[in-house]
């Protein structure tokens, strides 16, 4: 007779193991190597906490040092590929198969070792593409977590980045798995619980917190005039006349223009109320002058981001907060919610094509995907209706009655037309297509396809990609925008002015906008100095963006 | 009531800190008062850079000239820190030379807008020359009676010979981003180790060389808000007092460091040199808005009839 | 260093009295653009020094359609570059035409 | 030429001059029995708050003492001292105040005079040597704002094409020629022939009315634009006047 909980005794043998280096649930940290030794099984799928943001860092390391005589053939399902220790992992044999999602930090050594052959790639994700299949054929049997703190039955604090835990340990430990976690340290009582303790095996206490990126603060004082006249262009030429309400922004320095000039260019326009008040949306400091100014109405987070804790916790009507005051993330609801309940996501990127696929591949870095492929796509499934996405709808599909026409989420890529080292954006062949070739990927590496694109912004003005009505018209709405670029000065000039007549493509004169008026004035706040002051000194920017 | 400028903080239309050298001159004196003397269009650009295919500037990073300053006449320089760092070459150097030297014969005062990294590396021996040439022609000026005030607040901070320089002034008019210090950061770190000093670490940056400490350590003698309005009341305010430089002057600044050194000399951070200032929650400096600043700041040392 | 220097028959003349005018420093991803009213009012000439090589068919076509669509008759403008992107020279070129005509400080 | 050397020529054996922490302190008598003071740096020693304060002391002291007696300045130093502390007390103030001392006691009467017989280097060389009325070198002297390699990291430039363009132009390469040649030293003594000459020889020589350093870098071809564009500047601002 087939044994039906065959999963179940296997934990069980692992609990076991790794008992007798624990006291109830607590093991020292000396012995984290051996412990993860006595609990992991060569071939084990293996989740390490981490992604664009929070890092279970202190158990990354101890897994890098384990005994690859013992413990080897892993097979890594994690968001994040973030640390060196996450790729020490496949260098040592350690690990061997990789699933995963970002790897921002790692782009240029994941990709030697690909092309090495150190890492059996099985594919890149999303995040919530990645979350899902933990549900259905990647679910760990090992998932190895971070939290702020924890008491002695397990209860975890995760603080305001509690980002993918939940995830995590919901598909984990619900399927016989058995869940770590690193916490900076052990409490009688924790603030809050965020995961109960009967998910949660064992507990390591590091003695610091675990570590944090801060990859959504920017530097205002980066920001540039061309950004700027960009940001004018989206704000009038996007957001006032689609109304767009509930939206996610990117996090390059073009959207975050636009959220230091929503106080003041904004403002003058006449949008506050209008525009801009429901968010799916990291906690950006460059977005503290207009909630300051009575923009926002509500804001839910993927994680937090270093130094806005104390803002937060003081703005409770703007930011989902818990019991003891802080905020509450929440990877995979947020970008559920950025999906299905948000109209527009903006976001900047490194590679145009002629069809408007864009990527941020380049041939020697790959940096993942993250959640932008989910925030910067339109949701088939999506029934509810708003008036943005029916206007959209409409100027794609007007043959249709409207009882039975999809509305379309509004896609922007916004940027310059060219990059850092005067890298053209518009390009014939994205890098992507090179690097597929390469690895013999059945995809290239596509962070948002062409059909899902409804706009294009650069200083030379907007595409609006919904009226073009063939892949001519399409590709020379592109070209139009494309400013000196190879791809811009390549454009068909009497079929670009007739699109510019059409309102296909509009320039900054077409909108009323002089690009001489892009100032950096137009900025609510000119340095981080300044979002620290109008947080009213509750934003604690860390130290490297710091000029006082 | 319009919500973008109740904020708690109402900055100048102007950034000192982003505006250029010559948006900096334009905003301080009377308007279209400026006059520049041998400016962009006569093409005194540097003779060295070409060898080191480096592009020019027209005025290379420095502009000199005279402006009125609620109708007075003044002498003006001006670098602009984003021209190879406001680095110090040959012409750069000899334009603020010329312009010292017409302050002692025509008994003008004037204003020197820093911004700078030092020495030009690639003029180094021309550059460092000039430097001691500034300071001979500065010190002749105020010996005959001239005021020379240095106004410190731009990226490049003011630094390597620019610090002796501005030391040599009869007051130095400084913002919270203003850094004034000899030997930089990366500069430390390369030499005594990231131990020493960790030049990544920008707190540590701008509280052992930033605005607020040089205030506090009567290194500089006002504290102003970002901006040019703030920049030319602070002018006008340290115009009030004559100018002076002699023994007795020396023999004050000489109190002065001595008692500095035996006060702080034994803190090797500006917290605790802040603490033993009287500040009781010195470790809040840095955060504070420039009201909130000086309101603590009223411990300070100062430099008074001392520089 | 490549020099570039273009001459063009400029439809628009420059806006203002004043003789000469200047915008923009000299650093990485910037320039700075002198504008000397030496010339014909129907002629402009512009030189550029960069420290990027190889950009010339950009650099005609960005001061092609500046003379084409602001005043820049009469104009000798003279250009250091520090490598800036097109879009910055487009907009230091504007700023200049603007800046000489007088409607700016 | 040694310190030591170096005293025994300018004063035999008439001197109590003694060399603490790499600061030269004493006095000497010149060949008519005339007091010098004598103050400096040696041993290749950085300059700090420290000794910057030391120094500027003594010479205040000088000036105020009512005599006229000349000050020489030997200095064989490193650059100013790289340190957290210095700066956090402000190494700029006090290097600019050893400066303007040096300066006011040239003013109430005291000859200056820069010895430079060894090395030197950036902040503490414009402190000391550069900040005297006269500066006059040894062979073997070697100033220098930084070292080739230093420079050849921070220009991005590599050691044998810095190397290169050394030799084309004084204008940024360390080494006692190029300094001659910008000006910034006014003359090489010969080590062969009596120091005590040649100290004479300068003190005997008027009081330069004012500072000669750019004309002879024009001169000597090592700054060939500093002179003119300072002299057209001055004469502008005049004109406008």
């Amino acid at each position: 007779m087939r044994d039906w909980a065959t999963q179940g005794a296997a934990r069980a043998a692992r609990i076991a193991a790794g008992a007798s280096f624990a006291r109830g649930k607590v093991v020292a940290l000396s012995d984290l190597a051996p412990f993860l030794e006595a609990i992991l099984r060569p071939g084990d799928r293996v989740c390490l906490e981490g992604d664009n943001q929070k890092q279970a860092d202190v158990l990354a390391d101890a897994l890098a040092e384990v005994d690859p005589a013992v413990i080897h053939g892993l097979h890594m399902v994690q968001s994040g590929i973030v640390l060196p220790s996450h790729l020490d992992v496949f260098e040592k044999g350690i690990a061997r198969r990789l699933d995963y999602s970002y790897s921002g930090p790692q782009a240029a050594r994941i990709a030697r070792m690909l092309y090495g052959g150190q890492i059996e790639l099985g594919a890149v994700h999303t995040y919530l593409e990645l979350f899902a299949r933990y549900f259905i054929d990647l679910t760990p049997q090992v998932a190895l977590i971070a939290a702020v703190s924890a008491d002695r039955d397990g209860n975890l604090y995760t603080g305001p980045n509690t980002e993918d835990t939940p995830t995590v340990v919901e598909a984990t430990s619900f399927k016989d798995g058995l869940v770590v976690a690193q916490v900076d340290r052990i409490v009688d009582r924790v603030p809050r619980v965020d995961i109960p303790g009967d998910r949660v095996h064992f507990v390591v206490e590091a003695g610091k917190p675990f570590y944090v990126e801060p990859l959504f603060t920017r530097d205002p004082g980066a920001i540039t005039e061309t950004q700027i006249l960009t940001a004018m262009l989206a704000i009038k030429g996007l957001y006032a006349p689609y109304g767009i309400r509930r939206l996610n922004h990117g996090i390059g320095f073009n959207t975050a223009a636009i959220e230091l000039m929503l106080p003041t260019y904004g403002e003058k326009l006449g949008l506050r109320g209008k525009v801009c008040t429901h968010w799916a949306l990291n906690p950006h400091p460059t977005l503290i002058p207009a909630i300051e100014a009575g923009w926002v109405e509500q804001i839910h987070c993927f994680g937090s981001e270093v130094g806005m804790d104390d803002y937060i916790a003081a703005r409770p009507d703007i930011y989902f907060t818990g019991a003891d005051g802080s905020l509450r993330s929440n990877r995979a609801f947020c970008q559920t919610a950025g999906l299905y309940a948000c109209d527009l996501f903006i976001g900047s990127t490194l590679q145009i094509d002629l069809s408007g696929h864009s990527s941020t591949v380049t041939t020697n870095r790959i940096a993942g995907f993250g959640g932008a492929p989910n925030m910067g796509s339109d949701p088939r499934g999506r029934r509810h209706p708003s008036e943005p996405w029916l206007k959209a709808g409409a100027e794609a599909d007007p043959d249709t009655p409207a009882p039975l026409r999809r509305g379309r989420k509004l896609v922007v890529q916004i940027g310059e037309t060219f990059g850092d080292g005067n890298v053209p954006l518009f390009v014939e062949r994205l890098d992507a297509l090179a690097l597929a070739e390469k690895l013999d990927l059945p995809l290239a590496p596509v962070m948002v396809y062409g059909d899902d694109v409804t706009h294009i912004v650069t200083e030379e003005g907007i595409a609006n990609l919904l009226l073009c009505r063939n892949a001519d018209e399409r590709e020379q709405a592109i070209r139009g925008v494309a400013g000196y670029t190879e791809i811009g000065r390549r454009r068909d000039a009497g079929l670009v002015a007739r699109l510019r007549e059409r309102g296909v493509i509009r320039r900054p004169e077409d909108l009323g906008i002089d690009p001489l008026d892009a100032d950096r004035s137009l900025l609510a706040a000119r340095s981080i100095k300044d979002l620290a002051l109008a947080s009213g000194g509750l934003y604690r920017p860390p130290s490297q963006f710091r000029n006082w | 009531m319009n919500p973008a400028i109740d904020l708690v903080f109402e900055p100048e239309a102007l950034s000192w800190y982003e505006a250029s050298a010559r948006q900096r001159v334009a905003a301080l004196v009377d308007p279209g008062s400026f006059h520049e003397a041998v400016g962009a269009e006569e093409r005194a650009t540097s003779p060295h850079l070409a060898l080191f295919d480096l592009p020019e500037q027209f005025d290379d990073g420095m502009i000199v000239g005279r402006a009125t300053l609620d109708g007075a006449p003044i002498l003006v320089a001006a670098q602009e820190g984003r021209f190879m760092g406001g680095a110090v070459g040959e012409v750069h150097g000899a334009k603020l030379v010329g312009l010292l030297r017409a302050a002692q014969s025509l008994s003008l005062d004037v204003l020197i807008l820093f911004d700078t990294g030092g020495v030009r590396l690639q003029e180094a021996n021309a550059g460092e020359t000039a430097i001691a040439e500034i300071m001979r022609a500065l010190v002749d000026a105020r010996r005959a009676g001239s005021r020379v005030v240095g106004l410190i607040g731009g990226r490049s901070g003011c630094y390597g010979g620019g610090g002796l320089i501005a030391a040599c002034c009869s007051a130095l008019v400084v913002t919270e981003q203003g850094r004034i210090s000899v030997t930089g950061p990366e500069v430390i770190e390369t030499n005594r180790g990231v131990e020493e000093f960790d030049a990544r670490d920008r707190a540590l940056v701008w509280r052992t060389m930033g605005g607020k400490h040089r205030y506090l350590m009567g290194g500089a003698d006002v504290f102003v808000d970002d901006g040019p309005g703030a920049f030319r009341d602070a002018v006008r305010e340290v115009l009030k007092a004559p100018g002076r430089l002699d023994l007795d002057t020396l023999d004050a600044e000489q109190a002065r460091l001595e008692r500095r050194l035996a006060r702080f000399g034994a803190a090797t951070d500006a917290v605790a040199v802040w603490s033993a200032l009287g500040i009781a929650d010195a470790a809040a400096v840095p955060g504070l808005s420039t009201r909130a600043f000086r309101a603590v700041a009223t411990c300070r040392e100062s430099a008074d009839d001392a520089r | 260093m490549e020099r570039l220097s273009y001459t063009l028959d400029a439809p628009i003349p420059a806006g203002g009295t004043k003789p000469r005018a200047i915008v923009g420093v000299v650093a990485s991803g910037n320039l700075e653009v002198l504008l000397e009213r030496v010339l014909a009012p129907d002629r402009c000439t512009v030189e550029i020094a960069t420290a990027a090589h190889g950009f010339g068919e950009v650099w005609a076509a960005v001061v092609a359609d500046f003379v084409a669509r602001r005043g820049a008759g009469g104009l000798r403008i003279a250009i250091n570059d520090g490598g800036a992107r097109p879009d910055t020279v487009a907009l230091r070129l504007a700023q200049g035409a603007r800046l000489i005509a007088g409607d700016a400080p | 030429m040694t310190l030591a050397e170096i005293l025994a020529g300018l004063f035999r054996g008439s001197h109590d001059v003694a060399v603490t922490d790499g600061l030269i302190l004493g006095t000497g008598r010149r060949t008519g029995g005339g007091l010098v003071h004598v103050l400096g740096i040696a041993e290749g020693a950085p300059l700090g708050i420290d000794g910057a304060l030391i120094l500027a002391g003594r010479v205040l002291a000088i000036a105020r003492s009512g005599d006229d007696a000349p000050i020489l300045m030997p200095i064989d130093s490193a650059s100013q001292r790289m340190s957290r502390r210095d700066e956090l007390l402000g190494l700029n103030e006090c290097l600019a105040h050893l400066a303007k001392a040096l300066m006011l006691a040239e003013a109430e009467g005291h000859r200056t005079l820069g010895l430079l017989y060894g090395r030197s280097a950036a902040g503490a060389f414009i402190a000391t040597a550069l900040a005297t009325g006269h500066l006059v070198a040894l062979p073997g002297a070697h100033p220098e704002v930084m070292d080739l390699p230093s420079m050849a990291r921070v220009t991005k430039l590599s050691l044998d094409v810095l190397t290169e363009k050394a030799r084309a132009t004084a204008v940024f390469a360390p080494g006692l020629d190029n300094l001659v040649r910008t000006g910034a030293i006014h003359e090489t003594w010969d080590p062969e022939k009596s120091l005590a000459e040649q100290w004479e020889t300068c003190l005997a020589a008027p009081p330069a009315s004012s500072d000669r350093r750019d004309r002879l870098g024009a001169e000597r071809g090592g700054r060939p634009c500093a002179a003119a564009i300072a002299e057209r500047v001055a004469a502008r601002i005049a004109d406008h006047a």
